[in-house]
C-alpha cells in the first residue's frame, strides 16, 4: 500500500550518466515513462502504469526514471529525451500520446516502446499497444452493485466523456441491465446513459475534486447508495462525500482502492481493475527474457488483464450466490456467451 | 581586452536604449547599460539561487549526507545544484565537448542530437514570443489581458479547423490561411472582453478569466464532439492536420526548430512598428497610458480597447496556432503548459516591449528545455520553474528589493509604465 | 513676548530643488498670518513640515516656547494644530459626523462607533463658533461652502490652537469667502492664532495681522497690511513688477460662433447637473461662466466639448449641430479646449513634450503620412512651440510629467492656441498657478479674443472671470441665473448670484443689452 | 448662508433608456417562449414532478416531498414572464427593471427543472444544499477580497492563496492528525503570502495586481513542486482527517433550512460567523471606519493620524488568513486530499462575487450563493439527463459570472483609491 511506502522511492535517485567510471558495471535496464499531461499522480493510468515499473524495479531490478509532460508539445521533446538517454523500454501512457510514439518508434526502428491505453491498427513491430476491455470488468461490479444496492439506484459519473472513460461507465450499466433481466428487478443507473455516451454525469475536469464531492453528493440524494466515480482523483472526493455520510457505498477504478485508498477502505465494495501495472510490468519481463515483440495486448477479463478486486471488509455484505453468479459471468463473458456491446 | 569590454558594452547599450526607450518615446535620460541590465539580470540570478535553495532543501541525499557529517552535506549540497544546473545549462544550450566531438565523428545524427538543445530552446520559446507580445501589447494599451490562454485554445482550434478541414489546397494558401484563422479565433475572444470593457465597463482581467474557462470548455466540447478525429471514438483529439497546412520543420528528428520561430521574430518587429512608428500604435499608447486624455483629444476609449483586445487576443491565438501547425500537427487537451499565464510574467520582464519579450521568451524557452533534462538527471519537478519565473517577476516588478539586496545605488529617474489598477475599467 | 508657534531655520531639501532654506517664522496667539509666494516657493512644504507630513532636513519647531518633535500628523495634532488642506480632506461616502470624528471617533462597548456622541459634540462645536452643519448628511451632498466648516470643525474638534489654512478661498463665492473670514476673525478673537495661505493679495490685505512672503524657499519680507498694497506684495512674491490689471480693447463682438440652447445633461446617478441652459458666444468676444465649482460647469463644458452625452437641448459651432459629435469632429470644426484638469485630461504625462503638443493632430498631415508617424516633423513642431510659446523644458523630449504645473498648462495653450481656431473653450486656464503664469496665460487668451475667436471661460476664479470676460453668465446648481455685461456688474452681485440669489435692486444698468434673464 | 437645508438635493430622473427598456422586454417574451416550446408543449399531461425536500441520508429537519403537475405548473411559468414582458415593452419596470428580468430567469430554471423532471422526483433540497456548500469558498474569497479591497488594496491573489491553504491544510493536517492544527496552518500560509502582497503593494508599491499574478504564479508553481516531491510518493502527508458534520442542535430541525444551514460542517458555520463579524466591524466600530477611510481617501487618513500603511496591511493580512481558510476548506471541509489546481478558479469567481457584491459581506455571500446555485443545478440537470452537453453546462457559472458583470459594474461604490498605492509625499 502506498501508505507504506517511503518517499524516496518514487523516481529512484539517478546518477550522472556514467560516462568516467571506467568499471563497468552491469547495466541494469532502464525503463522510461512519460505521463501523459495528467501527471504522474493522477490516480489513474499514469500512475498505475508507473506502479508497473515500480514493482518491476523491485522485482526485477530494473531501474526506471519518468517525464512527466505538461504539454502535447512535450510528447515529442521527452520521447527524444530518452531516446538519448538509451532507455531500453519506452513507456507512453494514454491515446493522445499515440501519434508521437508511432512517429518516434518509425525513427528509431531499433527502440522498444509501450504504449499504455491504445492499440495501433496495424500493429507496430516495436510497439506493444496496451488495450484494455474495461467494460468486462465493469459488467461485474454494476451486476454486483446491482445486487447490494437497497434502494434500488446505483450511480456513476465521469471526468470526461472520453472512450477511455466511459467504457468502465458502460460496462458499469450492461451488468446492472443484466442483474435486472436476470432477477426481474428495476435497479436505476444514474449518470450515464447507453444511448448516448456523451450524455450523463461528467466532473469536466480531473482536478476538481469538490465538484466530485458533489456530484457524489446528488447521486445520493436521488437515492444511489453504491457509486462508481471514473475520474481520477476527482473521484476520491465522491469517496470522502460517501464516507461522510455513511449509507452508500463506492466503487473503485483503475486499481484496487482497498489497497491504494485505504482511508476509504470502509466504504469500498469493489473496484474494477484494469491491470496495467500488470501489463507493463508483462512487458518490461518481455525485454528482459528477450521474447519482446511488437503488435497489441488486449487485457480482459480472460487473460486477467482487466477483473474486479476482492470485496475485501465488505466481503459479507454480498451474499455468497450472488458470489458464485459473479464467476459464472464471468465465465460467460470470456467464453462468450455473454456478448458486450 | 579592456577595449573588447567597452564595444560590448556599447553594443548593449544601444540595444537596451532601444528596449527601454523606443524612438517613439525617448525619456530624455540616457541610462546606462548597467542601469537597465542590472534589475532583470540579478532577478535572475536570485531566481536561480533561491530555485537552488529548493532544490537542496527538498533533497533527500543532502539530508543524508548531513547525517554522515557536515563535511559530506556540504558536499552534497554542491553536488546536487552542480548537477541540477548542469543539467539546466547542457540540456537548454548544448554541452561543448559534445558537439565538438558529434562535429570530429562526422555521424549526422550525433550531430543533430548534439546541437538539439540550443535549437530546441528556441521551438519551446515560439509560443512564448507570441503570447508574450499579447501580454505586452495589451499592457501598452492599457488591457491586463489574463485571457491569453484561452485565447491560445480558440486560436488553436480555429487553426486546426482550417489545416485539416480544408483540403487540396497548395501549402502557400492553406499554410497561411490556418495560421490566419488561428489569428482570428484569438481575436474573437479577445474581442469580446474589450466589448465587455467598452460597453460597460467591466474589467478585463476578470472576464478574460471567465473566457478562459469558456475556452477549455468550448474545446473540449469541439474536440470530442464536432472536432474529434473519426475512430478515435470522441477522444479529445483533432485530426492530423493536412501537410500543405503544416509550417515546416528545417531538420530532421530530432532538431524541431521551425519557420514558425522566424514568423514569430517578424511578427514581432511588426508589434514594435505598429507600437511604436505608427498614429495607430501611438492612439493605443495614449489610451493607455491615460485613457481621459485620450478622450479629450478625441481618441475613442471604448474602440481602442477593443482593438486592444482583438489584437493582443490574436497574438495569443498565434501561440496556439503555430504550435499546432509547426509542432503538434493536432490538437489534443493539454495542448499548453500555461503559457499564457508565465506569458505575464514574461512580459513585464521585458518591459512590455517586443525585443524585451523576444529575449525574455528565449529565456524562460531555455529554463523550461533545461528543466526536462533536470527532471531526467535529478528528478526534479519541472514545476520548480513556476517558481522561480515567480520569483524572477517579483524581483522585477520591485526593482527596490533588489537594489536593497545587492545595495545598488537608486537610478535618478523611474522609469514610468501606465498599468491598470482597480476595478473601474474604462468609465468615467 | 511668548510666541504659540515658532519656527527656527527650517531647511528642506527634495531632489533638485531647496525647497524651504532656513525658514524663520513666528506666530503669536490670536494672530492670523498670511503667507504669500509664487507656485513653488515653498508654503505648502513649510505646512507639511509644521504638521508632521515631512521631516525637515535642518531647523527646530518651538510649541509655546517648548520645542516640539513633530512625526507625524498624529503629533501635530496632538501639539494643538490642525490644517485644512487646499484639497479637502473629506470621504465623500462618509457622513458628516464620520468625517469629523475620523481619528478621534466616539466610541462605547470597547470599538463600536457611538454616533449620537459624536453628533453631540459636534453640533456643539457648530452653535459655539457659529458653523453650522448636520452631522448626518452625507459629504458627497452638501455644498463646497459647507464642507469647509466640516473641514473647520474637525480643527475644533480635535481642540486645535494653531490653526492653518491652505487656499481656502479657492472654492469660495466671495460672500462665502467673507464669511470664512468673518469666522477667522472670531476664532483668532477666541485665541485660535492661524496661518493662511493665499494667492490672492486682496483677501491677505482684508483679514491679515501681518504678512510674510517667501521666494525660492527663502522668507524675502514681512510686512503688515496698513503698509502694503497689491502692487507692492505682487513685486515682493515674484521678484518684479507685475501687471495685476488685464488689458483689454473693447471690441464689437461679431457673429454667433457657439450656441447652446435649452442643454440637459444627467451624471451618472440621474442627477440632472446641467439644467435647460441657453447660451451664445460671439467671435471676438469672451464669455465668462461663473459659479461655485460643482454647479455644473465641468458638466457643461464636457458637454460642448463632446466628452459627455447631452440628455436634451442643441449645441451648434459655425452652424454646424454638434450636439452628438465627436470630440475630434468638434476640434476637427475649429475648436480648442483647455481642459480643467490638465494633469488628468489634457496630457499624457509619460509621453515626451513634443508628443504631448501633437495629442490632437498626430494623426493629420503633415504629423502622419498614411499610417506612420513623421517623428522629424512632430520635433520640429514642438521646438517651434517650446520656443514661441518660452515652456521651460530641457528638451523637447522630456517627459511632461518632469515639467512643473505652469510648463505644463504652458504645453497645453501652446498646443490648443497655435492651431487656426474659431472658438475656445478654456476650463480654468490658470488653476494654482503663480501671478506671473496667470499673468502670461490670461495674455495670450486676450489675443485670441482680440484675433476674432470666441472664447468661453469657466472659472471659479471670480476675479479672473470679472477682468476677462465681456459678458458673464452665472451658474448655480445648474441652470445659469442671468447673463450680464460684465461692465455693469458688481463683484458682491455676481457673488450673490453664485451664490443663488439675483440682487433685489437689479443691476447698475446702463441702456442696451444688460441682463438676459434665462428663467 | 441662505438656503436651510445643509444638503443638496438633485432633481433626478428615474429613466432606462429605451433601447434596454425594449431589449429586456424582448428578453422576458423570449423567456416565455422557451419555456412554452421547449417544455410545455414537450410535456405530458398527467405528469407529476416531485421535489425531494430532505437531501439523502438526513433524518432531522426531514420534510414531506412536494408533488407538483408538471403541465399546469409549466403553463403558469410561461404566463409569468409573459406578463411581465409585456408590460416591460408596454409601460417598463423602471428601477425594477433588473429584479423582473431575474424573476423571469428564475420561471425559466424553475420550469426547466421541473420539465426534466418530469414523471420523476428531483432532490431540491439536496441540491440547494449542494449549493450553499459549493458557495462556501466563493464567499470566502469574496470576503477576503473585501477585507482587502475596502482597505483600497486589490487582492487577486486569493486563487493562489486558496491553493497554497488548501495544500498546507492537508499536509499538516496529515502530518498532526488533527483537522483544527491542519486550518492553522492553512491560515498561515495565507498570512505569509498576502504578507507578500501587502509588502509588495504596500511598501514597494508595485502595481498590486501584477504582485497577485507573482502569488498567483508562485503557488501554483510551488504547490505542484511540494505535492510532487512529498505527497503523491508518500500518501500518508496527503490524508488529512477531515471536517465532520456538526448539526446545530434545535437549529438543524428546522425543514429545509436546517439541512442545509445548520447540519453542516464548520465551514458553513464559519462563513455565517465572518458574515457577521465583517459587517459589524467595517460598518459599526471604528476599526472598520478607518479601515474605510483608508481605502476611500488614504490622505485624508494619515491627516488625521490614521497610519494607512499600517492599516492597510492588517487588512491584507486579515484578507490572507480568510482565503487561507477558504483554501483549507478544500482538502479539510471537503475533500480529504490534496491535488493540484483542486480550486479550480474559485477564487476568481469569489472575486468576481464581491464586486457584484458592492464590496459589501452580504452582497458577496449573496453573490457566493447565486454562483454555488448554479453549479448544483448544472450538476443536477445533468443527472437528469439533459439535452446540452456537460462540457456547455460546465460554462454556466463563469457565463453568470460575466453577465451579472456586464450588468451590475459601475453602479457599485468601489473603495475610491482601491488598487492605488499610497505614497506619503
Ligand atoms: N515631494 C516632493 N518631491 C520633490 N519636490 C517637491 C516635492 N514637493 C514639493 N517639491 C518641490 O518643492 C518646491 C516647493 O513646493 P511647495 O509645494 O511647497 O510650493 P508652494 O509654495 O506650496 O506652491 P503652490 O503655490 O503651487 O502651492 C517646488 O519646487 C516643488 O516642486
Ligand atoms: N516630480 C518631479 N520630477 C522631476 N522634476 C520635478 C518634479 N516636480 C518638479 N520638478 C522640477 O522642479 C522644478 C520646480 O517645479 P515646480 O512645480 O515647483 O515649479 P514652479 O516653480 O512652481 O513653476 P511654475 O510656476 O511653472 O509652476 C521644475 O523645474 C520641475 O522640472
Ligand atoms: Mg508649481
Ligand atoms: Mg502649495
Amino acid at each position: 500500500a502506498p501508505k507504506a511506502e517511503e518517499p524516496e522511492t518514487a523516481p529512484p535517485a539517478v546518477e550522472e550518466p556514467v560516462v568516467e567510471e571506467p568499471v563497468v558495471e552491469e547495466k541494469k535496464l532502464l525503463v522510461c515513462q512519460i505521463t501523459d499531461t495528467g501527471g504522474i499522480d493522477d490516480k489513474s493510468f499514469n500512475q498505475t502504469a508507473w506502479k508497473g515499473i515500480e514493482d518491476a524495479i523491485k522485482g526485477l531490478g530494473i531501474e526506471g526514471k519518468y517525464l512527466e509532460s505538461q504539454e502535447v508539445a512535450d510528447y515529442e521533446k521527452n520521447l527524444n529525451a530518452f531516446i538519448e538517454e538509451d532507455c531500453d523500454l519506452i513507456i507512453t501512457v494514454g491515446f493522445l500520446i499515440a501519434d508521437a510514439t508511432a512517429a518516434a518508434a518509425g525513427d528509431y526502428p531499433d527502440n522498444k516502446f509501450s504504449i499504455v491505453d491504445f492499440a495501433y491498427d496495424p500493429a507496430i513491430n516495436n510497439v506493444v499497444g496496451q488495450l484494455f476491455q474495461t467494460d468486462e470488468a465493469g459488467f461485474l461490479a454494476g451486476y454486483a452493485a446491482a445486487a447490494v444496492t437497497k434502494t434500488g439506484k446505483v450511480g456513476t459519473f465521469g471526468g470526461l466523456p472520453i472512450p477511455t472513460v466511459t467504457i468502465f461507465m458502460k460496462g458499469f450499466v450492461e451488468g446492472v441491465d443484466y442483474y435486472n433481466s436476470v432477477k426481474g428487478t428495476d435497479v436505476v443507473v444514474l449518470g450515464y446513459d447507453l444511448e448516448d455516451e456523451t450524455k450523463g454525469l461528467f466532473s469536466m475536469d480531473f482536478d476538481d475534486q469538490q465538484k466530485g464531492r458533489e456530484l457524489a453528493i446528488s447521486l445520493m440524494d436521488e437515492g444511489a447508495d453504491v457509486i462508481m466515480p471514473v475520474a481520477g482523483p476527482v473521484g476520491l472526493g465522491a469517496a470522502a462525500a460517501i464516507q461522510e455520510r455513511g449509507n452508500a457505498y463506492l466503487i473503485g477504478v483503475d486499481s484496487d482502492w482497498y489497497l491504494t485508498a485505504p482511508e476509504y477502505a470502509a466504504i469500498t465494495l469493489t473496484s474494477v481493475m484494469k491491470m496495467m501495472d500488470a501489463t507493463t510490468y508483462q512487458v518490461i519481463e518481455s525485454v528482459i527474457d528477450g521474447s519482446f515483440a511488437g503488435g497489441n495486448v488486449i487485457g480482459t477479463l480472460e487473460n486477467g488483464g482487466v477483473k474486479i478486486a476482492p470485496f475485501h471488509d465488505l466481503d459479507n455484505l454480498v451474499p455468497a450466490d450472488i458470489k458464485a453468479e459473479l464467476e459464472q459471468i464471468q465465465a460467460d463473458i470470456i467464453s462468450g456467451k455473454i456478448k458486450l456491446k | 581586452m579592456k577595449r573588447e569590454l567597452k564595444k560590448l558594452e556599447e553594443a548593449g547599450q544601444v540595444l537596451l536604449q532601444e528596449i527601454n526607450e523606443p524612438e517613439g518615446e525617448p525619456t530624455g535620460h540616457k541610462r546606462s547599460f548597467w542601469n537597465v541590465i542590472s534589475i532583470p539580470a540579478l532577478a535572475i540570478l536570485t531566481g536561480l539561487i533561491i530555485g537552488a535553495i529548493l532544490i537542496v532543501a527538498t533533497s533527500s541525499s543532502v539530508y543524508e549526507a548531513f547525517s554522515h557529517s557536515f563535511g559530506e552535506g556540504l558536499a552534497a549540497i554542491g553536488k546536487e545544484v552542480f548537477t541540477a544546473y548542469k543539467a539546466l545549462f547542457t540540456g537548454s544550450i548544448g554541452d561543448p565537448v559534445r558537439i565538438i566531438n558529434a562535429i570530429s565523428s562526422g555521424d549526422d545524427r550525433l550531430i543533430r542530437a548534439a546541437v538539439n538543445p540550443f535549437l530546441e530552446s528556441l521551438v519551446q520559446a515560439t509560443p512564448y514570443i507570441f503570447a508574450g507580445l499579447a501580454v505586452a501589447l495589451g499592457f501598452r494599451a492599457g488591457l491586463f489581458n489574463i485571457g491569453v490562454e484561452g485565447q491560445l485554445f480558440i486560436g488553436a482550434a480555429c487553426a486546426t479547423f482550417v489545416g485539416y478541414a480544408i483540403k487540396g489546397l497548395p501549402f502557400i494558401i492553406h499554410m497561411p490561411l490556418a495560421f490566419l484563422a488561428g489569428a482570428l479565433g484569438g481575436a474573437l475572444w479577445g474581442f469580446i472582453p474589450g466589448l465587455l470593457k467598452a460597453l460597460t465597463g467591466g474589467h478585463e482581467v476578470i472576464n478574460t478569466i471567465m473566457m478562459n474557462y469558456i475556452a477549455f470548455r468550448l474545446t473540449e466540447w469541439l474536440l470530442s464532439g464536432p472536432m474529434t478525429r473519426p475512430g478515435s471514438g470522441g477522444m479529445p483529439i483533432s485530426p492530423i492536420i493536412e501537410e500543405s497546412a503544416q509550417i515546416p520543420q528545417f531538420f530532421k528528428n530530432p532538431i524541431r526548430i521551425h519557420l514558425g520561430f522566424f514568423i514569430a521574430l517578424g511578427v514581432a518587429w511588426l508589434i514594435w512598428w505598429l507600437l511604436f512608428k505608427t498614429k495607430w500604435g501611438l492612439n493605443l499608447r495614449i489610451v493607455g497610458a491615460n485613457p481621459r486624455a485620450a478622450k479629450y483629444a478625441g481618441l475613442s476609449v471604448g474602440k481602442s480597447y477593443m482593438l486592444g483586445m482583438a489584437i493582443s487576443g490574436a497574438l495569443a491565438g498565434l501561440a496556439g496556432g503555430v504550435q499546432i501547425l509547426a509542432v503538434n500537427r493536432s490538437m489534443a487537451l493539454g495542448l499548453s503548459s500555461g503559457y499564457g499565464f508565465d506569458s505575464i510574467a514574461l512580459a513585464l520582464i521585458g518591459n512590455n516591449h517586443p525585443l524585451g519579450v523576444i529575449l525574455t521568451s528565449i529565456l524562460f524557452g531555455t529554463l523550461r528545455n533545461g528543466a526536462t533534462r533536470m527532471m531526467v538527471v535529478s528528478s526534479i519537478p519541472i514545476d520548480i520553474v513556476d517558481v522561480m519565473q515567480a520569483i524572477i517577476l517579483m524581483f522585477v516588478a520591485a526593482p527596490a528589493i533588489i537594489r536593497t539586496l545587492y545595495r545598488l545605488r537608486k537610478p535618478k529617474q523611474e522609469e514610468e509604465t501606465a498599468f491598470v489598477s482597480g476595478w473601474g475599467g474604462g468609465q468615467s | 513676548m511668548e510666541f504659540v508657534l515658532e519656527l527656527k531655520g527650517i531647511t528642506k531639501q527634495f531632489p533638485g530643488v531647496l525647497a524651504n532654506d532656513h525658514i524663520n517664522l513666528t506666530l503669536k496667539k490670536g494672530e492670523i498670518l498670511a503667507l504669500l509666494g509664487e507656485n513653488g516657493a515653498g508654503k505648502s512644504t513649510l505646512m507639511n513640515i509644521l504638521y508632521g507630513l515631512y521631516q525637515p532636513d535642518e531647523g527646530e519647531i518651538f510649541i509655546n516656547g517648548k520645542k516640539a518633535v513633530i512625526n507625524s500628523p498624529t503629533d501635530a495634532i496632538q501639539a494643538g494644530i490642525g490644517m485644512v488642506h487646499q484639497h479637502f480632506m473629506l470621504i465623500p461616502v462618509f457622513t458628516v459626523a464620520e468625517n469629523i470624528m475620523l481619528g478621534q471617533e466616539s466610541v462605547k462597548f470597547g470599538d463600536f462607533l457611538d454616533r449620537a456622541e459624536a453628533s453631540k459634540k459636534i453640533l456643539e462645536i457648530s452653535e459655539q463658533f457659529n458653523l453650522p452643519v448636520n452631522p448626518n448628511d452625507m459629504v458627497r451632498d452638501i455644498p463646497v461652502g459647507i464642507q469647509q466648516k466640516v473641514e473647520i470643525i474637525k480643527l475644533l474638534y480635535r481642540e486645535a490652537e494653531i490653526l492653518i489654512f491652505d487656499e481656502p478661498t479657492a472654492v469660495l463665492t466671495p460672500q462665502e469667502a467673507d464669511e470664512l473670514f468673518a469666522i477667522m476673525r472670531s476664532l483668532a478673537k477666541q485665541g485660535k492664532s492661524i496661518i493662511f495661505i493665499t494667492h490672492k493679495l486682496r483677501e491677505v490685505l482684508e483679514v491679515a495681522d501681518r504678512i510674510m512672503v517667501i521666494r525660492l524657499g527663502t522668507v524675502v519680507g514681512e510686512t503688515i497690511p496698513a503698509e502694503a498694497d497689491k502692487n507692492s506684495l505682487a513685486a515682493m512674491m515674484v521678484g518684479r513688477e507685475v501687471n495685476l490689471v488685464v488689458e483689454k480693447e473693447v471690441k464689437v463682438p461679431g457673429d454667433v460662433v457657439v450656441s447652446i440652447q435649452d442643454l440637459v445633461v444627467v451624471d451618472k446617478f440621474k442627477n440632472i447637473v446641467v439644467d435647460h441652459v441657453s447660451l451664445e458666444v460671439r467671435s471676438g468676444e469672451i464669455v465668462g461662466v461663473a459659479g461655485v465649482q460643482g454647479n455644473g460647469q465641468t458638466e457643461l463644458v464636457e458637454a460642448i466639448t463632446g466628452l459627455r452625452k447631452n440628455s436634451g437641448g442643441l449645441i451648434t459651432l459655425l452652424g454646424e449641430d454638434i450636439t452628438h459629435a465627436t470630440p475630434r469632429q468638434i476640434t476637427e470644426l475649429g475648436s480648442a479646449h483647455v481642459p480643467e484638469d490638465r494633469q488628468a485630461d489634457g496630457l499624457v504625462l509619460p509621453f515626451p513634450t513634443a508628443e504631448n503638443l501633437v495629442l490632437c493632430t498626430y494623426y493629420k498631415e503633415p504629423f502622419s503620412k498614411g499610417v506612420v508617424l513623421q517623428y522629424q516633423t512632430i520635433l520640429e513642431h514642438a521646438q517651434h512651440l517650446i520656443h514661441d510659446f518660452d515652456i521651460r523644458t530641457p528638451t523637447a523630449l522630456t517627459p511632461v510629467s518632469n515639467l512643473s504645473g505652469g510648463n505644463q498648462q504652458k504645453v497645453i495653450i501652446a498646443r490648443e492656441l497655435s492651431r487656426p481656431i474659431q472658438f475656445l473653450m478654456a476650463s480654468q486656464p490658470t488653476r494654482g498657478l503663480d501671478v506671473g503664469s496667470i499673468e502670461y496665460i490670461h495674455k495670450r487668451i486676450v489675443q485670441k479674443r482680440d484675433e476674432g475667436c470666441a472664447v468661453l471661460l469657466v472659472s471659479p476664479e471670480l476675479d479672473e472671470v470679472m477682468e476677462l470676460s465681456d459678458r458673464i453668465a452665472v451658474m448655480y446648481r445648474g441652470k445659469i441665473l442671468a447673463i450680464v455685461d460684465s461692465n455693469m456688474v458688481t463683484k458682491e452681485q455676481v457673488g450673490l448670484m453664485m451664490a443663488g440669489e439675483i440682487p433685489e435692486e437689479g443691476f447698475t444698468a446702463r441702456e442696451e443689452r444688460l441682463v438676459e434673464k434665462t428663467f | 448662508m441662505t438656503n436651510t437645508s445643509l444638503a443638496i438635493k438633485h432633481k433626478r430622473i428615474y429613466e432606462i433608456s429605451p433601447g434596454r427598456k425594449i431589449f429586456m422586454g424582448i428578453a422576458e417574451l423570449l423567456i416565455a417562449l422557451i419555456i412554452l416550446v421547449g417544455f410545455v408543449l414537450n410535456t405530458e399531461a398527467n405528469t407529476l414532478t416531485t421535489f425531494v425536500m430532505t437531501p439523502g441520508g438526513i433524518e432531522i429537519g426531514a420534510m414531506p416531498d412536494w408533488v407538483i403537475p408538471a403541465l399546469p405548473t409549466l403553463i403558469v411559468l410561461t404566463i409569468i414572464p409573459t406578463l411581465i414582458g409585456v408590460y416591460q415593452l408596454i409601460r417598463g419596470f423602471g428601477r425594477a427593471t433588473n429584479a423582473m428580468v431575474g424573476v423571469s430567469a428564475l420561471c425559466l430554471i424553475f420550469g426547466f427543472v421541473t420539465w426534466q423532471a418530469s414523471g420523476k422526483s428531483v432532490n431540491l433540497a439536496g441540491m440547494l444544499t449542494s449549493a450553499v456548500s459549493l458557495a462556501v469558498p466563493i464567499t470566502l474569497g469574496a470576503f477576503s477580497g473585501v477585507l482587502s479591497e475596502r482597505a483600497g488594496v486589490v487582492n487577486i491573489a486569493i486563487e493562489g492563496m486558496m491553493l497554497m491553504g488548501a495544500m498546507v491544510g492537508s499536509l499538516i493536517g496529515s502530518l498532526t492528525h488533527n483537522a483544527w492544527i491542519g486550518l492553522a496552518g492553512s491560515i498561515l500560509s495565507g498570512l505569509l503570502l498576502s504578507s507578500i502582497h501587502a509588502v509588495l503593494s504596500i511598501k514597494y508599491k508595485i502595481n498590486q495586481v501584477i504582485s497577485g499574478t507573482v502569488i498567483n504564479i508562485f503557488s501554483a508553481g510551488m504547490t505542484a513542486f511540494i505535492s510532487q516531491k512529498y505527497l503523491q510518493p508518500n500518501q500518508a502527508l496527503n490524508t488529512p482527517p477531515l471536517f465532520a458534520r456538526l448539526p446545530i442542535p434545535g437549529l438543524a430541525s428546522i425543514p429545509l433550512l436546517g439541512p442545509m444551514f445548520f447540519n453542516t460542517n464548520v465551514f458553513v458555520y464559519l462563513m455565517f460567523i465572518l458574515l457577521i463579524v465583517i459587517q459589524v466591524a467595517l460598518f459599526s466600530t471604528r476599526w472598520g471606519l478607518r479601515l474605510r477611510s483608508v481605502g476611500e481617501h488614504p490622505r485624508a487618513a494619515d491627516t488625521l493620524g490614521i497610519d494607512v500603511i499600517k492599516t492597510r496591511y492588517v487588512a491584507v493580512l486579515l484578507s490572507g488568513i480568510v482565503a487561507g481558510l477558504g483554501g483549507a476548506f478544500f482538502t479539510l471541509g471537503s475533500v480529504g486530499r490534496f491535488n493540484e489546481g483542486m480550486t479550480a478558479g474559485k477564487g476568481f469567481i469569489g472575486l468576481a462575487a464581491m464586486i457584484f457584491g458592492n464590496w459589501r459581506p452580504l452582497g458577496a455571500m449573496g453573490a457566493g450563493l447565486i454562483f454555488g446555485f448554479a453549479d448544483a443545478i448544472g450538476s443536477k440537470l445533468l443527472l437528469l439527463g439533459s439535452a446540452i452537453p456537460p462540457q456547455i453546462m460546465a460554462m454556466a457559472p463563469y457565463l453568470i459570472t460575466m453577465i451579472v458583470l456586464a450588468g451590475f459594474i459601475g453602479k457599485g461604490d468601489v473603495p475610491a483609491a482601491d488598487g492605488e498605492p499610497y505614497e506619503k509625499e
